[in-house]
């Protein structure tokens, strides 16, 4: 059953990922990340990452994409236009490495979790709940933790100084 | 775990090479900027399926802070698409090369 | 001597006379057509009572048509009977007379006459009460709405002096106006009711005739074909024109200085209209016999450049056309129907309907005489400002702006002109007895000039 | 001479807009409770206060025949200029000799001051208590001299919202 | 594993939940006129049906009989896709929350809430801050200025508010220990309501719950007088009845939520449910919707005596009030905590 | 009780941040007020504490409370926690004590100064710096402090910044104050090198067991002691000193005279048992301080400024001071600092009082007479005076014989350092009467048109309380040879080392030879008073025809033996002509040249690798995947 389910999510997942990509239209490319996001949650969930899960649709969905979104509608971007002519040469490039990239990563995954799947498996505990992780986070982590609320204080001014300046 | 860990990563890895896709073929500054999150994504739910396979908390930690740096990054990469955009009216990043040579 | 106007003893005196004259009269002001411009009305306002104190029936008589467009209410009648010595001082026919003496008396016909002398509108105007009325006007409208324009009349030679009555862009009446110069007092009939006939079969666009009727076209259509023609016909040389005698000096004006521009020729004449006798009466008021009312400045403006007539043209091989329709009053002589058959094409300037613009190619629609603008000249040399009543109807256009685009499109020539005053202005400059008779000298009664040699 | 012009100062209680919004909360509360104003309309009609100016209306003689002479008094000394008469000689032998042939006020225009009332010298127009008039175009809503008679047919018989409320069937007095 | 029975129970409490929130939603929109009439002296609708209680399904068969007008100028899969965005969060939310003591069948125990996540609370949070993509989609994709404003102004402004709910709700977590609504409601039962506790964040709550479900005085995405309807000026018909319905839902769900946060959920106080059986869990069921109305009823009292805040306004409420006063707040709960653990 | 010592400085800091935060909508009072309350926050939590504390047994007498971890670095685990010992305990009295006085006194004395608030929140930050100084049980928290009480001394000195002079002033304290910092830090590393813990207490555990060369602790204390030179103004690092009188004068009260300056002999003291261990520096240390006791004495007799006797008076004491901790008299050392917190404390805030009252006239020689019109002030200040001279009886004296008597005991050799001690005392009490004669007797020279007024009770009874503690402070010290029992004494002897006492003269050495050295100590400072009454009431004129008959020396001493000058000539100048130096030669030859030649040979680098950056972003993700390919390959291949 879940498993099932996992497998619906992700191909749901990489299908939206694809519409992301492929899309011409930045509206449609938000809409469909949020919901590759939803069903990344919902994956989340099924790995028993409730916290996280909820967290992701929270920041991700919640937050970024609708800032995402808001920017899109704000600079009212309108869709790519293909490009008359021949492709840039550039574009070669980029394909080239791109397919080399595919292939050794993948192969590398592959051999990776190959040997993974010899060590044994780990306790199922419960890691989802957001004591463990809170836990976690002020006692072993503090000080990242205090250096990424420091970052977002720094990124909250640095944004609005940004947005403000008139250049 | 009833999905085997050998799947999950894979689907990361395909997710992760959609972004990277992205990043590599999309001229709008915006879309890249999507793909990094996806690829983002796809390193976040690596994490999380080895934080399951290994039962530690570390793993989710480490997505709680991926997704702190990626607010971050969006707040800042957002402001200065905006800002690029009011100076040249465009957001495709083709067209962006002032700091050429 | 000294004279009390308005000492008690002379306003009681008023308010007796003025009850008396109240008697019998009617307070139907609210139906009485006189209401406004009424003399007992005011007096009554001034000096009358609220309530009459006479407690008798009032002395009610029906109404009678007195002929030539004029009624008589005789319950309005106060017996002041100007109307009589009108007839018989004025016109010298002398047809009213009072009937009867004391309550009986009324205003009647003598034995086997009737109210049919050429001036026998001016009776309305005359009555200072709402008796008599003229019949095209009772129950049309009030006299508050209407807008007064003081102008001309160009219906014949003598140009009196006329206050044309409008209201929603549409005349009224029209009444005389008083100007020692040109007409005194009054004016006649034909003049009075004059407008009635440029209300209907009014030219709106140019025409062009075709195989079967007529084509609409646009103006720029219009000077394109008109051009095109004069090019294919003899070209300008060849083009003869006829000048209306009843258009505003400024028309003619300016088709005098097109003729030239296109050529050195006497190309130029003026259309034949009706000509009458003359009448005069007794107080020496006349009617001219020509109705061509802006004669007189037609060969002042044109002078050595005209033509004898029609028929003059007829020597030469006769191009296009230019003409003038005379209002409906052009006298179709057999040499003017030769000329127009010997033209290849005629182009006519007209605002309405006439046997003229039937024998015409092209009939450019123009303004009517009462939405008109500038000056004519009558007989005596009077120069009088034409004041437009009426908003131009549709996509006609002022006769001097057709003759001056006329120009532009023919020569390429000519001033350009925004109003009527700048081509009197143009005139004032050009004709030395015209330099006087500007428009702002003009003013509403007119300047006289002296002839050109 | 200067003018003192009051400010207020908002308080400290006022700064923190808390008790204002609770006091503000109240009064509409307390409205609640009150009676209401409501009228059920098409059952039960507000009958305008006397001398309240609503539709037109043209008087009829005794006989029938139209008050008004066409003096055009009203369409002189209305303000804004709703009225448009066309006057003619009457086809009566008896009476005045002038009646309208075309009486038409713009609904829409009219003011409703009232002023052609008191210009008329033969108390032929009236001003009718009748609020209710409705129509689904412009031009609907320019009523015409056989209008204005029937607004009479109806209206001479005493308040027509009273008549209604008093149980008394009355067609409802839209123009057209 | 789940039996027969446990299946049957959830089946049974999401359609009763559903029912409920229907029931509520067709409950409210006629309060909410009527109410609105007897504040101005007016009787408000009262002609379908007796007291006019079948006005919102005449409402409602209006909408659906309407021409359902797509402009032409639209982007139509978002334009469609819109209010179903809007919707679904909005009927969702009400899953985690709690509207009754534990009911005894049986010998088994059925909680009275559709689900028992774990992280109650940021579900709700998770599922507001979806919605909005409803409202920002539905201003984008109808072509036109003023839904694009309104839409705007949306995002902009849930994503304000959501700062200062967020952190007026951390208190209320800190003192509870646990972030289901369920721990949180046997909290205030153990002790007392939170909002003799944290009036403060009551107070912002209630503020930030209003400019969350844009009600006035916050309704600056809809605003009829600037932006004639702001988002939804171009949805007619059944399209417009999803936005109507999915705004009443959610502020039911709100009401819910605040009575779960700072009311004490069904507690009924100075009484005992657990002692009365199920007839405690029936009274507890009626406590909580008792709640949940008189919340109602304040929305629909606010909205009509406060008038609409200036966008400028609006931003400086939640950036430089609420969001610091959230913040000390926090502060104090947790020196409080400080000091007394 | 260890569980609420963080109160402590954190009253302080609250109210700092009230202040600082706050202070605009606070008026003047309130603004004060809370200043105060803080402070006496913290004195009651601490007088609670020290209570606690006598209660327990001597071996018990601790507290401590771990707040959080601060520095988790590794194997470096710095926490944020504070000690509460007998020696912290008497620190904390003196500093929340004194300083809960001064609070109070300022809120008169800064009445209607435009940057009150920035006053009280600078008072209390230094508050919570000091405190945090003398709680901290490691010795960063203790450095943190350090550094917190000079920024807070470079601030008020320099708290009326636009007058240039004035900021100069605190920039100068701060400057010298650096150099002794160094010291400190090194000294911290060095420690931590070889006993891989910061914390006091382990390290003094740790240290007498350590397997190191005696050289190790020399160096250590060495270092530290330039650190408490520095922070203590003794020579050489005195100078910033009388130019820190540009602060407010309750600034001076607090900061200059009871509580920060005398940290660097808490902080010798505090590292009692390392010192014991270097007797070299010990010598050193007690060396530095007579001298400095001496030479401070000898330039505040012809001083002209009110406070600028009262600076080098302080100068002169904390000479006394560190000569007792150096002769390893450490509870002496301590026990005249609590006194001379007592009493130079009195003495500024009363010559705070006097300058008050002229309306910001510091100049002796425009006062005088004023003991009419400043009663109370002249009162407690002649307490402050007698105390500060030692008369038998005050606070001054215990503190000032118990060091006197321990310097002359420890060392047979040293004796000199006893004679200098006794005659600086001498010294003493002269210029502080003569501060005193000048001031309150003789001819009014001031204006007549600003006649003095006594200042408000708010800066009167604090007065009061301080003459109040210089008389009595002394008491708890009384010593065995005066048939007291030396409380004081034993309170802190569990925490400071023991030094060994090397006189044999001392170890046998009987109670007379104690009386008789005392008798002769009073003597000579009675004469000092004597004399300046000749001279300064008796006999005005003499005072010039001294100063004319002995005017090198007077000017010598006027001129305070022209440090700063030779400071100036010695040290500051060339480090000008080297920093110029550097700057035209070294920097644009060898510097600029280096960096623009390898600019230039990077642009001609540059220039053959440009072509890769082309100012497309996707061009360079695709570089960036290149290196991801060959990382990932050599993973693959590995």
């Amino acid at each position: 059953m879940t498993s099932i389910l996992f497998y619906i999510f992700a191909v749901f997942v990489l299908g939206a990922g694809l519409f992301v990509v492929l899309n011409r239209n930045p509206i449609y490319s938000v809409v469909g990340l949020v919901f590759a996001f939803m069903n990344l949650a919902a994956m989340y969930f099924l790995l028993e990452a409730y916290f996280i899960g909820i967290l992701q649709v929270l920041i991700y969905a919640g937050a970024i994409m609708v800032l995402f979104l808001f920017v899109v509608m704000l600079l009212n971007v309108q869709p790519d236009k293909p490009r008359p002519g021949l492709v840039h040469l550039d574009r070669w490039w980029y394909a080239l490495m791109a397919l080399v990239f595919v292939g050794v990563f993948l192969v590398l995954v592959g051999e990776g979790t190959r040997m993974l799947l010899t060590s044994p498996a780990g306790e199922a505990i419960q890691t989802g709940n957001v004591a463990s992780v809170g836990e976690a986070l002020f006692t072993q982590y503090l000080l990242p933790f205090e250096i990424a609320s420091l970052l977002l204080t720094v990124a909250l001014v640095g944004t609005v100084f940004l947005a403000k300046r008139k250049v | 775990m009833v999905v085997p860990i050998y799947h999950v990563l894979i689907f990361a890895a395909l997710l992760f090479v959609i972004g990277v896709i992205g990043v590599l073929f999309r001229r709008s500054a915006i879309i890249v900027f999507m793909s990094i999150e996806i690829m983002l994504n796809a390193v976040n739910l690596a994490f999380i399926a080895f934080s399951r396979y290994h039962g530690n908390v570390n793993g989710q930690v480490f997505v709680f802070f991926i997704m702190t740096l990626a607010a971050v990054e969006v707040a800042v990469g957002l402001a200065i698409i905006i800002s690029l955009f009011r100076n040249l009216q465009t957001s495709d990043i083709t067209e962006i090369h002032m700091m050429k040579h | 001597m000294v004279v009390r106007t308005q000492t008690e003893k002379v306003v009681a005196a008023r308010k007796l006379v003025l009850e008396f004259l109240l008697l019998n009269h009617p307070l139907d002001c609210p139906v009485c057509d006189q209401a406004g411009e009424c003399f007992l009305q005011d007096y009554s306002f001034k000096y009358g009572h609220a309530h009459s104190r006479f407690i008798e029936e009032k002395r009610v008589r029906a109404n009678e048509d007195l002929g030539c467009g004029v009624v008589i209410n005789h319950n309005r009648c106060i017996m002041c009977t100007r109307c009589v010595r009108f007839t018989s001082e004025i016109v010298g026919t002398g047809e009213l007379f009072v009937q009867n003496r004391g309550y009986h008396n009324k205003i009647a016909f003598f034995q086997g006459k009737q109210l049919d002398n050429p001036l026998a509108g001016n009776v309305a105007d005359i009555c200072p009460v709402g008796a008599l009325l003229l019949k095209d006007y009772v129950h049309s409208t009030r006299v508050w709405h209407l807008s007064q324009t003081p102008s001309a009349c160009t219906e014949c030679a003598t140009g009196c002096s006329i206050t044309v009555d409008a209201a929603h862009n549409r005349i009224y009446r029209i009444i005389s106006r008083e100007n020692e110069k040109a007409n005194g007092y009054f004016i006649c009939d034909d003049g009075r009711y004059a407008f009635h006939k440029y209300q209907e079969d009014t030219l709106t666009e140019p025409l062009v005739k075709a195989k079967k009727g007529w084509n609409g076209l646009t103006w720029d259509q219009a000077y394109q074909t008109a051009v095109e023609r004069i090019e294919k016909h003899g070209g300008k040389d060849a083009v003869r024109a006829l000048a209306s005698p009843t258009y505003p000096n400024e028309s003619i004006f300016l088709l005098g200085q097109l003729m030239h521009r296109l050529s050195e020729k006497k190309n130029l004449a003026l259309i034949p209209v009706k000509q009458e006798k003359d009448q005069v009466f007794t107080s020496g008021f006349k009617i001219n016999g020509d109705k061509g009312g802006n004669r007189r400045g037609a060969q002042d403006l044109l002078g050595n450049r005209l033509a004898a007539g029609p028929k003059s043209f007829l020597k030469d091989k006769v191009g296009v056309l230019l003409l003038m329709d005379a209002d409906g009053r052009t006298k179709m002589t057999a040499d003017l129907k030769r000329l127009i058959e010997a033209s290849p094409f005629a182009v006519v300037l007209a605002c309405k309907h006439s046997p003229l613009t039937k024998l015409a190619d092209l009939v450019l629609p123009i303004a009517g005489p009462f939405e008109r603008e500038g000056t004519i000249t009558n007989s005596e040399g009077l120069v009088q400002w034409l004041q437009p009543a009426l908003q131009i109807r549709g996509p006609a256009r002022p006769d001097w702006q057709v003759v001056a685009e006329l120009d532009q499109h023919l020569t390429g020539e000519g001033g350009l002109y925004a109003f009527a005053g700048d081509v009197t202005w143009k005139i004032n400059q050009t004709i030395a007895a015209y330099s006087q008779a500007t428009r702002f000298k003009l003013g509403e009664k007119g300047q006289f000039v002296t002839g050109v040699e | 001479m200067a003018t003192v012009v009051k400010t207020y100062e908002p308080r400290f209680w006022d700064r923190i807009y808390i008790v204002a919004i609770a006091q503000g909360l109240l009064i509409t509360l307390g409205r609640i409770f009150r009676r209401k104003d409501t009228i059920r309309y098409p059952e039960e009609r507000h009958v305008p206060p006397q001398g309240y100016r609503g539709l037109h209306r043209l008087n009829k003689h005794e006989d029938g025949r139209i008050k008004c002479v066409a003096c055009e008094m009203c369409q002189t000394a209305c303000p804004a200029h709703c009225i448009d008469i066309e006057p003619s000689a009457a086809p009566w032998e008896e009476g005045e000799e002038r009646y309208p042939v075309k009486f038409d006020i713009d609904l829409l225009r009219c003011i409703y001051c009232g002023f052609c009332e008191i210009a008329c010298p033969k108390d032929a127009i009236e001003l009718t208590e009748i609020y209710d008039f409705s129509a689904y175009a412009r031009d609907d809503l320019v009523i015409d001299m056989d209008g204005l008679l029937k607004v009479y047919d109806l209206t001479k018989d005493g308040n027509v919202y009273e008549r209604h409320n008093r149980g008394e069937i009355i067609e409802v007095p839209i123009t057209r | 594993m789940m039996d027969t029975f446990d299946l049957l129970a959830i089946l049974i409490k999401v359609v009763a939940v559903f029912a409920i929130i229907l029931v509520l939603i067709i409950a409210s929109i006629i309060a909410e006129r009527r109410v609105a009439g007897f504040m101005q002296y007016r009787l408000g609708p009262n002609r379908v049906g007796p007291l006019g209680f079948f006005q919102p399904f005449a409402d409602a068969l209006k909408f659906l009989l309407k021409e359902d007008i797509i402009p032409d100028q639209v982007n139509r899969p978002l334009y469609l896709l819109a209010p179903v965005i809007t919707m679904i969060p909005a009927f969702m939310t009400f899953a985690v929350i709690p509207f009754g003591a534990p009911l005894e069948i049986a010998g088994r125990t059925v909680a009275l809430q559709v689900a028992d996540l774990n992280i109650g609370v940021l579900y709700i949070l998770a599922l507001t801050s979806v919605g909005v993509y409803g409202l920002v989609l539905a201003g984008w994709s109808s072509g036109s200025k003023y839904p694009l404003l309104g839409g705007l102004r949306s995002s902009a402004q849930l994503i304000s508010y959501e700062l200062a709910m967020g952190l007026a709700i951390i208190g209320i977590i800190m003192i509870s220990g646990g972030l289901t609504l369920t721990e949180i409601v046997a909290h205030q039962q153990a002790t007392s309501w939170n909002f003799w506790k944290q009036p403060l964040a009551a107070l912002i709550f209630l503020v930030a719950m209003y400019a969350e479900t844009n009600r006035l005085p916050f309704d600056l995405t809809e605003a009829e007088q600037e932006l004639v309807g702001g988002y939804h000026t171009e949805y007619s018909s059944f399209k417009f009845m999803m936005f109507f319905m999915s705004e009443y839902s959610n502020m039911i769900t709100a009401s819910a939520f605040m009575v779960c946060l700072f009311f004490g959920g069904w507690d009924i106080p100075f009484v005992d449910e657990a002692a009365l059986g199920n007839l405690g869990v029936i009274l507890s069921v009626l406590a909580f919707f008792a709640k949940v109305v008189g919340f109602l009823f304040l929305y629909i009292l606010v909205r009509w005596t406060l008038p609409r805040f200036r966008y400028d306004q609006l931003m400086r409420l939640g950036w430089k009030v609420l969001l610091p006063l959230g913040l000390l707040n926090v502060f104090v709960v947790g020196l409080w905590m400080a000091v007394t653990a | 009780m260890g569980e609420i010592l963080y109160l402590i400085p954190l009253f302080p800091l609250l109210g700092f941040l009230a202040n600082g935060l706050l202070g605009r909508w606070l008026s003047e009072r309130q603004s004060g007020m809370v200043a105060s309350m803080a402070v006496l926050g913290s004195f009651m939590i601490s007088a609670q504490a020290l209570l606690a504390l006598l209660a327990l047994p001597e071996e018990q007498r601790l507290f401590t409370q771990s707040l959080f971890a601060w520095i988790p670095v590794g194997a470096l685990q710095i926490d944020i926690g504070y000690t509460f010992d007998p020696l912290s305990a008497v620190m904390t009295m003196v500093v929340s004590g004194v300083g809960l006085l001064i609070h109070i006194y300022s809120i008169g004395y800064m009445h209607g100064d435009p940057g009150i608030r920035r006053y009280f929140s600078f008072l209390n930050l230094f508050t919570f710096m000091m405190l945090t100084l003398v709680l901290a049980d490691n010795l960063v928290l203790l450095f943190l402090g350090w550094e917190g009480v000079g920024l807070c001394s470079y601030l008020l000195i320099g708290f009326w910044f636009d007058d240039e002079a004035k900021a100069r002033a605190g920039m100068k304290a701060f400057i010298v104050n650096r150099i002794g910092d160094a010291g400190f830090i090194v000294a911290m590393v060095l420690l931590y090198t070889q006993f891989g813990t910061l914390s006091i207490t382990e390290i003094a555990q740790a240290a007498p067991g350590a397997q190191v060369g005696r050289g190790f602790f020399t160096a250590v204390t060495m270092l530290m002691f330039l650190g408490a030179t520095g922070k203590s103004a003794q020579i050489p690092l005195y100078v910033w000193l009388p130019d820190a009188m540009a602060g407010p004068t309750p600034v001076s009260a607090l900061i200059h005279a009871a509580t920060m300056v005398t940290a660097g002999v808490y902080l010798i003291a505090r590292n009692s048992v390392l010192f014991t261990l270097a007797p070299a520096t010990m010598m050193l240390v007690a060396i530095i301080g007579i001298l400095t006791a001496f030479y401070a004495a000898t330039i505040a007799v012809t001083q002209n400024d009110i406070k600028k006797v009262l600076a080098y008076s302080t100068i002169s004491q904390l000479g006394y001071m560190f000569t007792a901790v150096g002769v390893g008299a450490f509870s002496a050392g301590i026990f005249h600092l609590m006194t001379h917190a007592f009493f130079k404390g009195l003495l500024f805030l009363g010559a705070g009082s006097v300058i008050h009252g002229l309306k910001g006239e510091q100049d002796m020689g425009k006062m005088g007479g004023l003991k009419e019109y400043l009663p109370t002030t002249y009162w407690t200040m002649t307490v402050g005076v007698l105390a500060i001279s030692g008369i038998p009886g005050l606070s001054g004296f215990f503190s000032k014989d118990e060091i006197l008597w321990s310097a002359f005991s420890q060392h047979e050799g040293f004796r000199w350092i006893w004679l200098l001690g006794v005659l600086t005392a001498g010294l003493t009490a002269f210029y502080m009467s003569r501060l005193l004669f000048r001031t309150f007797y003789g001819e009014a020279t001031w204006k007549e048109t600003h006649k003095p007024h006594e200042s408000p009770s708010v800066m009167t009874i604090p007065l009061v309380l301080l003459a109040f503690l210089s008389i009595f402070g002394g008491y708890v010290g009384i010593p065995e040879v005066l048939g007291g029992i030396n409380r004081f004494h034993h309170f802190l002897q569990p925490v400071l080392a023991s030094y060994p006492i090397v006189s044999e003269s001392a170890q046998h050495g009987s109670h007379l030879l104690e009386l008789l050295l005392m008798a002769v100590s009073i003597l000579i400072v009675l004469a000092g008073l004597y004399y300046a009454y000749r001279i300064y009431v008796r006999r005005p004129s003499l005072a010039e025809d001294l100063a004319q008959r002995l005017k090198p020396a007077y000017k010598l001493s006027f001129n305070k033996y022209y440090i700063d000058e030779v400071y100036d000539h010695l040290i500051v100048q060339p480090f000008t002509a080297l920093a110029s130096f550097s700057w035209k030669w070294f920097d644009v030859q060898v510097v600029d040249g280096t960096v623009n030649e390898s600019g230039r040979s990077i642009g001609r680098l540059s220039a053959l690798i440009r072509r890769i950056q082309n100012g497309f972003i996707q061009h360079y993700a695709s570089i960036i995947l290149l290196g991801v390919i060959f990382i990932l390959l050599y993973l693959l291949l590995d």
